[in-house]
């Protein structure tokens, strides 16, 4: 082995001598890989753990919290759904077009492996200033790749936010999310257990694509990332049709024990998270697995981050039937292995043993950081502002136009009418209000989404900051007609190594944790996204957080928009 | 001199082309069944104007790849360049 | 009546036809596979849903036109079967030949999901007779490639037989020649449109318009029609 | 025998080409002025197998591109064929 192994795939010293220590030897260089990718802070959230451990995740509607692919609230009838919302800022910084796109197809999959049909996706964009030529292909390319995905999925995009600062001009931030819905009777989770029943791969063949994206997401952006092209994939919405179809036709037939997508890490993440979860063993055999490329190694196969696939294990008997129902949709289903009592994760090819490990060191141990913060200097200087210093406007029409043509104020309707919003038939309030309002059909009821977050407070009080992105959801939610049940988080931040970073991160959580207790909206679930930063500055810290609200009655759902002359304007609170 | 070019631009090989892959599972509907390894992508035509010579024109035609007409991020092109009779 | 919808894979819109038949009108409704043959017969109209068929790789409609099912479905509509294609339906229509002309790129190049106004060409079709001659409806139009192209000739013969059934009335979205947004063939009972007339059937969802109910309320008064007319 | 295929689509001279006219506002404003006549179509690369001479490629290649490559009312297609050394 090469000096210092462990810094090829992303990891200290430190880990690698844990990691001897949990195998008693040396690992391997595939075992090596994929301790690298799970315990990288995409997948383990090795330095935000304990910090997110403060938000509070329980009440009387959730149904699943997080820990899953995505979290589940009650709307009653039976009925639940199902949100998430995940980053993709990395990839769309790099490719715009296919780093936007595949973001949305991995929350899609998210949502549909819970067993809910996915109805709705929002998205939250941060770019640079608007004068640049890079930002105004990085906004072109990611609305049209969200566009791309979405509108040839199905899935209306109803919502969303774009702002437009400095502090993001090299490193923009797409976080995606998406809202599902499903009957109790068919929620599902990402668990493998009962000796002996198969491990199945559905969905796109295996390529070389995405190797290793997620120690990439890990890391900052520096000018050498172009160079980092193979991180780069090309989604395939068409096949995530096929694969959302099936899975909800075999997940409907009862004889599923659990779903998982492959996301970041792909084959390794998801075998020993669902053997972890169900605390149980995965043997799975890489010959077996349908690929698109010649060659590949072990590695390479347990890294691969391809699109459009998915992880079941289903009940023993029943691999005719997952296969029947994939053939319907022109999609492969092939048995790759079982699931076993031991407890590890054990890749093979045909005989012979490639990588042996126990699941749950993979999922579950990765070490977990306090990292050192302190309160950033700058803040005494933003906060020793006095508003009242300004001079007053000396003609308030043209501030008003001045304000209404800034980008971050102005329609977002180039944005908006590039998404197909209306498919499916649900959409009662569109885009363009505070929140959008979608039907649940075949009751009365209604669901309002938003997704919400102003970086700039944030930066300059991360805990207001915090607070008042939950609350202006909360607004938006009310507005719309609905009542808040639940959020789901997406914190975008710097370096967490940096202590002015991680000082922000704990504020902000504290300051959301707040407000959701407040207004009583648990958290479900969401996503952190660190090294935010070009080599000048880091982002400002931005949590975005997306909430679902509830309309007992649609008759309820209202717009922002002035209806008729005459009518009486009253402006509310303080 | 005057330029016609023709530029070819295809995925790069590692990633995948979900058009191709339609195509060739529609050839297939249609008992097309020898078709393998079917690829899709760009071709784009133009004409330039005024250069002194073809490394001139090679030159130019290679940046605007570069810069617009291709993605070098997911592909790989290819151009070829003839004299405009006047 | 009895409607059919048939699902290809990458239709989007297959549900919410149905709903639209099903539920808001009330009407008995099948749905069909895409990789099936079938006696349509007894069906008094196909819809081809909107959606993005084999994900519209290569050109939008080109492979679902290939599909067993369109076979039935070209043969239904030969014999005088009402057809009616949304979006990309009205794609699989052309590529198939059931209609004239082809689909291009829209102008802006973009995908455009918004409202627009439709101004009635033709009001004595199958598809349109509840409707009156220049009226304006308002229905949500939701692609990328609705830029529809004929040629001059194929133009001049759509005018002469009464085929342009609706067109865009203040904006045309993507470019298409003569700001057509909806044609049919020259029997009259295949009708294609880029438009999404089930997604303004009912007045609870979008800006409330439920001028698209007008299309599917047309089908039903013909097929009532005609039965009458043939002593059934 | 085995046979390599290029076929390029574009569509027919008469017809506005949207993308075309993009790429060109797209090239001139990063001010290469000396580009006319931009066209934007595709190119399709493909393996034909088991065909015992070009014509027999070539055949098959033109009866593909008429029934599913290329839409003939408004594009026009060209191909060339090449055998694959074994
Ligand atoms: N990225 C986006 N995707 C979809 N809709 C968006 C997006 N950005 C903004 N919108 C829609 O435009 C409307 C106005 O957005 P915005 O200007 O951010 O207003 P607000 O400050 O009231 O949230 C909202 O209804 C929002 O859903």
């Amino acid at each position: 082995m090469v000096d210092k192994p462990w810094e090829h795939e992303g990891l200290t010293e430190t880990e690698y001598e844990m990691i001897i220590d949990i195998l008693g030897r040396e690992p391997n260089r595939t075992e090596l890989g994929m301790y690298g990718v799970m315990w990288s802070e995409h997948c383990s959230y090795k330095n935000s753990k304990a910090v997110l451990r403060n938000l509070p995740t329980e009440g009387e509607r959730v149904l699943q919290g997080p820990g899953e692919n995505a979290g589940i609230i009650d709307i009653g009838d039976k009925q639940a759904v199902s949100f998430k919302i995940e980053s993709h800022n990395h990839p769309s910084a790099i490719e715009p077009y296919e780093g936007a796109a595949t973001g949305i197809g991995g929350i899609i999959r998210d949502i549909f492996t819970m067993g809910a049909r996915p109805i709705a996706c929002l998205n939250s964009l941060r770019f640079g200033d608007l004068d640049n030529d890079r930002v105004k292909f990085l906004l072109d390319g990611v609305v049209s790749g969200i566009a791309g995905y979405g509108n040839c999925i199905g899935i209306p995009t109803v919502g969303g936010e774009v702002y437009f600062s400095d502090s993001y001009q090299e490193n923009p931030l797409v976080n995606a999310m998406c809202v599902g819905i499903m009957d109790h009777e068919d929620i599902s989770t990402g668990t493998a257990k009962g000796v002996g029943n198969p491990v199945m791969v559905v969905g796109a063949a295996t390529g070389r694509d995405g190797i290793q994206g997620a120690s990439f997401a890990s890391d900052e952006l520096t000018e050498d990332s172009e160079e980092d092209r193979p991180a780069v994939q090309v989604g395939d919405p068409f096949m995530e049709k096929l694969l959302l179809e099936a899975c909800l036709e075999l997940i409907k037939t009862g004889s599923l024990v659990g779903i998982q997508d492959m996301g970041a890490a792909g084959l390794t993440s998801s075998s020993c998270e669902m053997a972890s979860r169900g605390g149980a063993g995965i043997e799975l055999d890489i010959d077996l697995v349908p690929k698109r490329a010649t060659g590949m190694t072990s590695y390479e196969v347990m890294l691969s981050e391809s699109q459009e696939r998915m992880l079941v294990v289903p009940k023993k008997g029943k691999e005719d039937l997952v296969e029947e129902i994939f053939a319907k949709w022109g999609l492969h289903a092939e048995v790759i292995g079982q699931v076993t009592d031991d407890g590890m994760l054990r890749v093979k090819n045909q005989d012979e043993v490639l990588a042996e490990v126990p699941a749950s060191s993979l999922a579950d141990d990765a070490p977990e950081y306090n990292r050192e913060s302190k309160r950033p200097e700058y803040l005494d200087e933003v906060q020793d502002f006095n508003v009242s210093e300004l001079n007053e406007p000396a003609d308030f029409n043209e501030t008003l136009l001045d304000i209404l043509v800034a980008p971050n104020i102005a329609s977002k309707e180039w944005v908006y009418e590039q998404y197909d919003h209306m498919v499916r038939t649900n959409t009662v309030v569109l885009p363009g209000s505070d929140a959008a309002v979608l039907r649940v059909k075949g009751t009365g009821k209604g669901l309002a989404v938003t997704t919400d977050c102003n970086g700039r407070y944030c930066y300059l009080d991360p805990e207001r900051g915090g607070s008042i992105a939950v609350a202006e959801a909360a607004r938006n939610i009310i507005c719309a007609g609905g009542e808040p049940i639940a959020i789901t988080d997406g914190l975008n931040f710097g370096n967490p190594m940096k202590p002015e970073i991680f000082w922000q991160f704990e504020e902000c959580i504290a300051g959301i944790s707040e407000a959701c207790l407040a207004l009583d909206t648990p958290v479900t679930g969401g996503n952190v996204s660190f090294y935010n930063e070009s080599p000048t500055a880091a982002v400002y810290p931005t949590p975005i957080v997306g909430m679902v609200g509830l309309l007992e009655d649609l008759d309820q759902a209202t717009t922002a928009d002035f209806k008729d002359e005459g009518d009486v304007i009253l402006l509310l609170g303080e | 001199m005057d330029w016609k070019v023709e530029i070819k631009i295809l995925l790069k090989e590692s990633i995948l082309d979900p058009q191709g892959q339609a195509v060739e599972g529609g050839l297939e509907k249609l008992d097309y069944n020898n078709v393998s390894e079917v690829q899709v992508g760009k071709h784009i035509e133009l004409e330039l104007e005024d250069l002194p010579s073809k490394e001139e024109a090679s030159k130019q035609v290679d940046e605007m790849c570069q810069r617009l007409l291709a993605n070098p991020v997911i592909e790989d092109y290819t151009f070829e360049i003839e004299e405009l009779e006047g | 009546m009895k409607f059919a919808v048939v699902t290809f894979p990458g239709s989007n819109c297959d549900q919410d036809c149905y709903h639209v038949a099903h539920e808001v009108l009330g009407e008995s409704t099948d749905m069909l596979w895409h990789d099936d043959t079938a006696d349509l017969s007894e069906y008094d109209c196909i819809i081809l849903p909107g959606g993005f068929s084999y994900g519209d790789y290569l050109r939008t409609g080109a492979i679902a036109r290939f599909s067993p099912m369109m076979e039935s479905v070209i043969e239904y509509a030969e014999n005088g079967g009402l057809v009616i294609g949304i979006c990309n339906g009205f794609q699989i229509l052309l590529e198939a030949g059931l209609l004239p002309g082809a689909m291009k790129i829209n102008n802006s190049l973009k995908f455009a999901c918004k409202y627009i106004d439709l101004e009635v060409i033709n009001a004595e079709t199958p598809f349109t007779n509840q409707c009156s001659e220049g009226e304006v409806l308002n229905v949500p139009v939701a692609h990328g490639e609705g830029n529809y192209h004929i040629d001059e000739a194929g133009l001049q013969k759509l005018i002469d037989n009464d085929q342009i059934v609706i067109k865009y009335s203040n904006e045309n979205p993507n470019g298409s020649v003569a700001d057509i947004a909806g044609i049919c063939n020259q029997k009259k009972n295949v009708f294609g449109l880029m438009p999404h007339p089930e997604r303004c059937s009912e007045s609870i969802l979008g800006n409330g318009s439920e001028d698209g109910y007008k299309i599917f309320s047309s089908i039903v008064e013909y097929v009532i029609k005609r039965g009458e007319k043939n002593g059934r």
